[in-house]
């Protein structure tokens, strides 16, 4: 009906919607804030039996993917298609690769039965029981975004290639840049709060 | 009518009512006024009356002052709340120590002499410090003739404070939702003169009252004061737990560490159901509602309670 | 009054992108280091602000926040504030038990 | 800037688009059909949601068992405030009201993103169901109050997750909803509406549309946790594994106070358009009115602690929350004076949609003044969790969305339908609304005054007479709201024809046909006057 074209109203609508995101980790800030503040110990000796090596990896490899998602708009921006869907790839192989880590350090956990729930977990105090609960929360969701966030990536891509998003009309390519930027910025906050505080 | 009751029924009921009556009187006054100015400009201003509108845009030094007055007296209204509250934070030294045990669906009193009662006895013109104990949910202890209410948060220790300043008896309610029988969660009060209360004080430290006469009828009292019937019922129809009929002696399929397995329900069995009553889990029943009455029932008391379950079996 | 906004974009060089990411690689690195010598009580406030530095450079260059309307930058500070007034409002309780 | 009697264009309700028969309603992307899908879902949820009112009053005429069991009323009265609170007042004026007007009122064809605003019709839905679904599967219906408070809300054995999940998602319909208008807001004003020039209503949608965005998301997550509690036993608002419970309120309150304002805000706007349209007069001190808008909204977010006075939070946290309140309070106080002297000097015409306003205005000093009561520390600790806060909530729920929402009904109703309703039956249903409004929750007052704890299936006999009162009034109540209903749905068949301005309104959606035609303007206007010029 309306065929009128508004880009600025378009990344208007991510930018609000990433506000409602940033709330939605914001909730779990806070719970992490108030617990935190009741177990200062059990939360520092907790976080001592998280891989450092693990995360620190994990952090590069999402700062490294944000910067090449960033880079393929101006690919885009420059009329270098190719170039810009080589960027995209890459970008969706390092979110991969992001996963397989979570997921080794996460079997770690659960094979020396730490998850929610476990009676293993409860018998060592309620300091790691809610160090822990709010571990596999918040990472949890974390991992989540970062699979909705390779989906969106992947079918821009595809219309990339099919040419019905182009250097004339990349809001969507940004938008779903935006999206990725906000799962990097999550983590670089997740990353010392549960690996750091040691 | 409760709030009839006089100014000193508890030390909190005129600051509640200054706060209260300020707030109400200033709010009747501004109802009633504008109300009327805006009755008088219907009734002044309609069309019949007045053909043409005249426009204004606005006036910026009424607005002002309607917003200026109403946030001096917000901030009166305010003050005068706070300062109502403020006492309830300080505890008088000389108080006396209570602890209240709530649970679904009773209330349990107990005093520092090992004394328990179902209703909270106290001598006038005495502070009582009330330890706020829940073993299950939130509940809120709600003495509406005291204009005094604390939740009581499992997992916190808290208490609140009052000083009973008229004899009677009063009503304790529940006030924050538990469940099932909230409505029914209530309790007395029961203030008296400092010398009765010592001789209440001074009884055998468990005083349940016994209404009945042969077998069991202690064993019902006692569960009367610990609110198992809120739960359980004596004559078959089920609640939110079994019912205790034909129940003595019986079989019984229970949930251990998630295997089934058949009991019979003997002493041992209903020591360790009131105890631990989430080691053994009644098949059909929901695991974590019963919590454990080890702080408030020794042996002795259940001995009592199983003569009481024997007299449940039709023969 | 619409369309002038939606013509102009910025394009951002490669460049850029490569020294914001030598940046963040680095500022990683040294809150990973930082924290293993022991600060005391400044660890997490040390390896909090360098986050904070962190999600700057993502937003005002990956997001493009500095290119674009001035905004959208306000709104990302005034939600900011927000969730910090709320985590500070809860403490407010939780500090003073 | 007149686009009036061009229309060779079908209006949307005519309208033959692709689909065909019910499929050109629930697949439309126009925002007035959109509007239309709202209304119906929702006035059919409120009818649900308002016989169960009447039922737990039925119940409440005498103390013990009247006509339903403990457990019946317990589920009731959550099922009850799950979808009043939910499904009708959070999304009710600006869903309905908002989407119909908002476009036209700015002088735009449609809302910025079309589709989205269907999908977020859909979320809705879907929301409703899942939360009626919890009534019929599982073992038993939910029973926790539509507050879910922790420990009780995963030690329930009610059938928690899919009304829990259906609250989420309803959530997430109301952020699209406010996330569409703000952007609508922002980009799509006609040329020359600058804000200063953009009617109240829009105002109050886009402050609106900020604590939707802004609040919700928190709701959203502490429902996450809920479900997780209940799955996983992860711990978070356990005390058995180190959890704290009140945690769980702040988290609750931190939407569900904020909520309260993106109920009552659109309804302030709704009262900011009838009032000057019916006193021929511009509104008195539009900016101030603005300003307030966005002060609740901004103040609004920081008092969610007065609803745990009695919790035991810490001192300091009280005290903050209580002043909070009562400044809070202000920029309300600034509306109804500005809304009064609108009156001041006027001509005002006397009609069905100026009651409503009139009736507006009274209902929400009562509810808003026993509001200030419940701020005052002294007076909480007693009232908290009595009939008292029943009875202000719903004078300010029903009685500030709900009669503004009727208001909006009988102000818009002309434009929505293109038909005139009889105004002689509307104003007998509203006057016998409002007495059995007053008789039902006027006497809850009294009740919580003298201490009746909320949500009591049974009371003491000491309670018996005020809730017969009560009790009455609701059945008088009921006939109200039947007459108005069906004089409404009637009309819909023997209304005369409305003109495009039946009552001489000065904001856009006035200058076009009713009902609107399709693209709502044949050419998009130019604004260079405010919005309510009766010049
Ligand atoms: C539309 C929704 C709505 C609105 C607008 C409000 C508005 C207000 N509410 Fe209400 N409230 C609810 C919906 C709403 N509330 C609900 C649903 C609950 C219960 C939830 C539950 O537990 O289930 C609740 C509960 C609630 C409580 C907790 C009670 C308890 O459980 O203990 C409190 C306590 O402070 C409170 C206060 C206020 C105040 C001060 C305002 C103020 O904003 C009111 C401001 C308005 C005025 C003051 C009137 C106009 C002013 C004048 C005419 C000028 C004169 C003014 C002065 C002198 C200051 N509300
Ligand atoms: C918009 C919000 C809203 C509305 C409109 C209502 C409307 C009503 N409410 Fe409710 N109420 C809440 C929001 C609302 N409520 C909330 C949030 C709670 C808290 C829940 C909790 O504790 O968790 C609550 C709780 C609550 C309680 C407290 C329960 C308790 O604590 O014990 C009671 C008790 O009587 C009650 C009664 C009513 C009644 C009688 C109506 C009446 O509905 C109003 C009268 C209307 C009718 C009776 C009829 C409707 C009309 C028709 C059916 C028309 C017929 C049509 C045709 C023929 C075409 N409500
Ligand atoms: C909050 C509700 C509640 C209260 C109060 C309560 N119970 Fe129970 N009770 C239950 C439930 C539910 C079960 C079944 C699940 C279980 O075994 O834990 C149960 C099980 C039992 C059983 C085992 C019955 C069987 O069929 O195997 C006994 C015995 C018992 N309770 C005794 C008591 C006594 C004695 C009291 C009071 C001192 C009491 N209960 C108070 C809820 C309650
Ligand atoms: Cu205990 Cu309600
Ligand atoms: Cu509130």
């Amino acid at each position: 009906m309306v065929t009128h074209r508004d880009d600025l109203a378009s990344k208007t609508g991510m930018w609000l919607f990433l506000f409602t995101e940033l709330l939605l980790f914001g909730g779990l800030f806070i719970v992490y804030s108030v617990y935190r503040y009741r177990n200062p110990i059990a939360f520092h000796q907790a976080a001592h039996e998280l891989s450092v090596v693990i995360g620190t990896a994990n952090t590069i490899i999402l700062l490294i993917s944000s910067t090449t998602i960033a880079m393929s708009i101006t690919a885009l921006q420059t009329k270098n298609k190719k170039l810009c869907l080589l960027l995209m790839g890459v970008t969706i192989l390092l979110g991969l690769a992001f996963l397989v880590n979570k997921y080794f350090e996460w079997g770690a956990h659960f094979r020396e039965h730490i998850y929610p729930g476990s009676s293993v977990l409860a018998l060592r105090g309620h300091g790691d029981v809610l160090f822990y609960g709010l571990y596999f929360f918040m990472t949890g969701l974390h991992a989540l975004h970062i699979i909705v966030g390779l989906v969106f990536i992947l079918v821009i891509a595809v219309s990339i290639f099919k040419d019905r998003i182009n250097s004339e009309n990349y809001v969507l390519l940004e938008n779903s840049g935006l999206y990725w930027h906000l799962v990097d910025l999550i983590w670089i906050f997740l990353f010392p709060l549960f690996y750091l505080i040691t | 009518m409760y709030s009839t009751t006089g100014l000193e029924a508890s030390n909190y009921v005129s600051t509640y009512n200054t706060a209260f009556y300020f707030i109400a009187g200033v709010s009747l006054l501004l109802l009633i006024g504008l109300t009327v100015t805006m009755l008088y400009f219907i009734f002044r201003y309609n069309k019949k009356k007045n053909a043409v509108a005249t426009q204004i845009e606005g006036n910026t030094a009424l607005e002002v002052t309607w917003t200026v007055i109403p946030l001096i007296l917000a901030m009166v209204m305010f003050a005068l709340g706070w300062a109502g509250w403020k006492p309830t934070t300080k505890p008088p030294k000389d108080a006396m120590n209570i602890t209240v045990v709530a649970r679904m669906w009773n209330f349990l009193f107990l005093y520092e002499n090992g004394k328990q009662s179902p209703d909270l006895v106290v001598p006038r013109n005495q502070a009582i410090k009330i330890n706020l104990v829940s073993l299950d949910v939130i509940h809120s202890l709600f003495i509406p003739d005291f204009r005094i209410k604390a939740d009581i948060v499992p997992g916190r220790q808290k208490f609140m404070w009052f000083l009973p300043g008229l004899e009677g008896k009063y009503k304790i309610f529940c006030a924050e939702y538990c469940g099932l029988q909230h409505s029914y969660m209530h309790a007395n009060v029961n203030v008296m003169t400092p010398d009765k209360f010592r001789t209440w004080y001074a009884e055998a430290a468990k005083p349940v009252a016994v209404t009945g006469t042969g077998p069991g009828a202690i064993g019902e009292a006692i569960m009367r004061a610990q609110g198992c019937f809120a739960c359980h019922t004596p004559d078959g129809t089920k609640l939110i737990g079994p019912s205790y009929f034909n129940l003595w002696g019986s079989q019984q399929v229970v949930l251990r560490d998630g295997k089934e397995v058949t009991v019979t329900v003997d002493p041992e069995y209903v020591k360790r159901s009131i105890l631990e009553p989430n080691a053994d889990i009644t098949k059909g029943f929901p695991a974590n509602l019963m919590q454990s009455y080890r702080s408030t029932i020794t042996d002795d008391d259940i001995a009592k309670i199983i003569e009481y379950l024997k007299t449940l079996n039709d023969k | 009054m619409k369309t002038d906004e939606n013509e102009k974009h910025h394009i951002i060089p490669y460049r850029t992108f490569l020294y914001v990411l030598a940046i963040l690689i680095l500022l990683t690195l040294t809150s990973v280091t930082l924290t293993q010598i022991s600060l005391g009580a400044f660890t997490v406030a040390a390896a909090l602000i360098i986050a904070g530095i962190k999600s700057t450079f993502v937003l005002a260059i990956f997001m493009h926040l500095k290119f674009e309307n001035k905004m959208f930058s306000r709104a990302v500070c005034g939600v900011i504030l927000l969730l910090a007034a709320v985590i500070t409002i809860t403490l407010l309780d939780y500090l003073n038990r | 800037m007149s686009t009036q009697k061009t229309f060779e264009e079908p209006s949307y309700l005519e309208y033959k688009g692709k689909y065909k028969g019910i499929f050109s309603w629930i697949l439309s992307t126009d925002h007035k059909r959109i509007a239309l899908l709202y209304l119906f879902s929702l006035m059919t949820f409120f009818i649900v949601g308002a016989t169960l009112g009447l039922l737990m009053k039925l119940e409440l005429i005498a103390p013990g068992k009247t006509i339903i069991t403990a457990q019946t009323y317990n589920a009731f009265f959550t099922l009850h405030g799950i979808i009043m609170i939910f499904a009708v007042v959070i999304p009710g004026l600006p869903a309905v009201f908002g989407n119909f007007l908002l476009p036209i009122m700015i002088g735009a064809k449609d809302v910025a993103f079309p589709r989205l605003n269907l999908l977020s019709w859909y979320f809705y839905v879907i929301g409703v169901s899942l939360v009626l679904i919890s009534q019929f599967t599982g073992q038993g219906p939910p029973d926790t109050g539509w507050t879910f408070y922790a420990p009780y809300s995963f030690r329930t054995t009610g059938n928690m997750l899919p009304a829990v999940f259906g609250a989420f998602v309803l959530g997430f319909s109301s952020i699209l909803t406010g996330l569409n208008f703000l952007v609508t807001i922002h980009r799509m004003r006609a040329p020359g509406m600058t804000w200063m020039k953009m009617p109240l209503f829009p105002w109050t949608l886009y402050a609106t549309g900020w604590v939707q965005l802004l609040a919700t998301p928190i709701i959203g997550i502490t429902l996450l946790m809920i479900i997780a509690e209940r799955t996983l036993h992860i711990g978070f608002f356990d005390p058995t594994l180190g959890g704290d419970p009140i945690l769980y309120q702040h988290l609750f309150w931190t939407y569900s106070h904020p909520a309260v304002y993106i109920m009552i805000l659109p309804a302030m706007g709704a009262i900011s358009e009838i009032i000057p349209a019916f006193c021929h007069k511009t509104i008195f001190g539009y900016k101030f009115i603005v300003a307030s808008s966005i002060a609740i909204a901004f103040v609004g977010y920081f008092i969610w602690g007065h609803h745990m006075f009695t919790s035991g939070m810490s001192g300091t946290a009280l005290y903050t929350f209580s002043l909070l309140t009562f400044i809070v309070a202000i920029p309300s106080a600034v509306k109804v004076f500005n809304w009064i002297s609108t009156m001041h000097k006027a001509s005002i015409d006397l009609q069905t949609p100026f009651f409503w306003a009139v009736g507006f205005l009274f209902v929400f000093m009562i509810g808003g003044f026993s509001g200030l009561i419940l701020g005052a520390l002294a007076a909480n600790i007693h009232l908290h969790n009595t009939h008292f806060v029943v009875a202000h909530f719903h004078f300010i729920v029903f009685g500030g969305t709900g009669y503004a929402f009727f208001g909006a009904m009988h102000y818009w109703y002309p434009k929505i339908t293109g038909k005139m309703y009889d105004s002689r039956w509307a104003n007998t249903g509203l006057i016998i609304f409002f007495l059995g409004f007053i008789t039902l929750y006027g006497e809850m007052f009294f009740l919580g005054m003298r201490g009746m704890p909320r949500r009591y299936y049974d009371y003491d006999e000491i309670f018996h007479t005020g809730n017969i009162f009560s009790s009455l009034g609701a059945i008088v109540m009921y006939f109200g709201l039947a007459v108005i209903i069906i004089n409404l749905i009637a009309s819909l068949k023997n209304g005369i024809k409305a003109p495009s301005d039946p009552w001489g309104g000065k904001t856009l959606e006035w200058t076009i046909p009713s009902p609107p035609p399709v693209e709502n303007f044949d050419e998009i206007p130019v604004i260079t006057k405010g919005p309510y010029n009766y010049k």
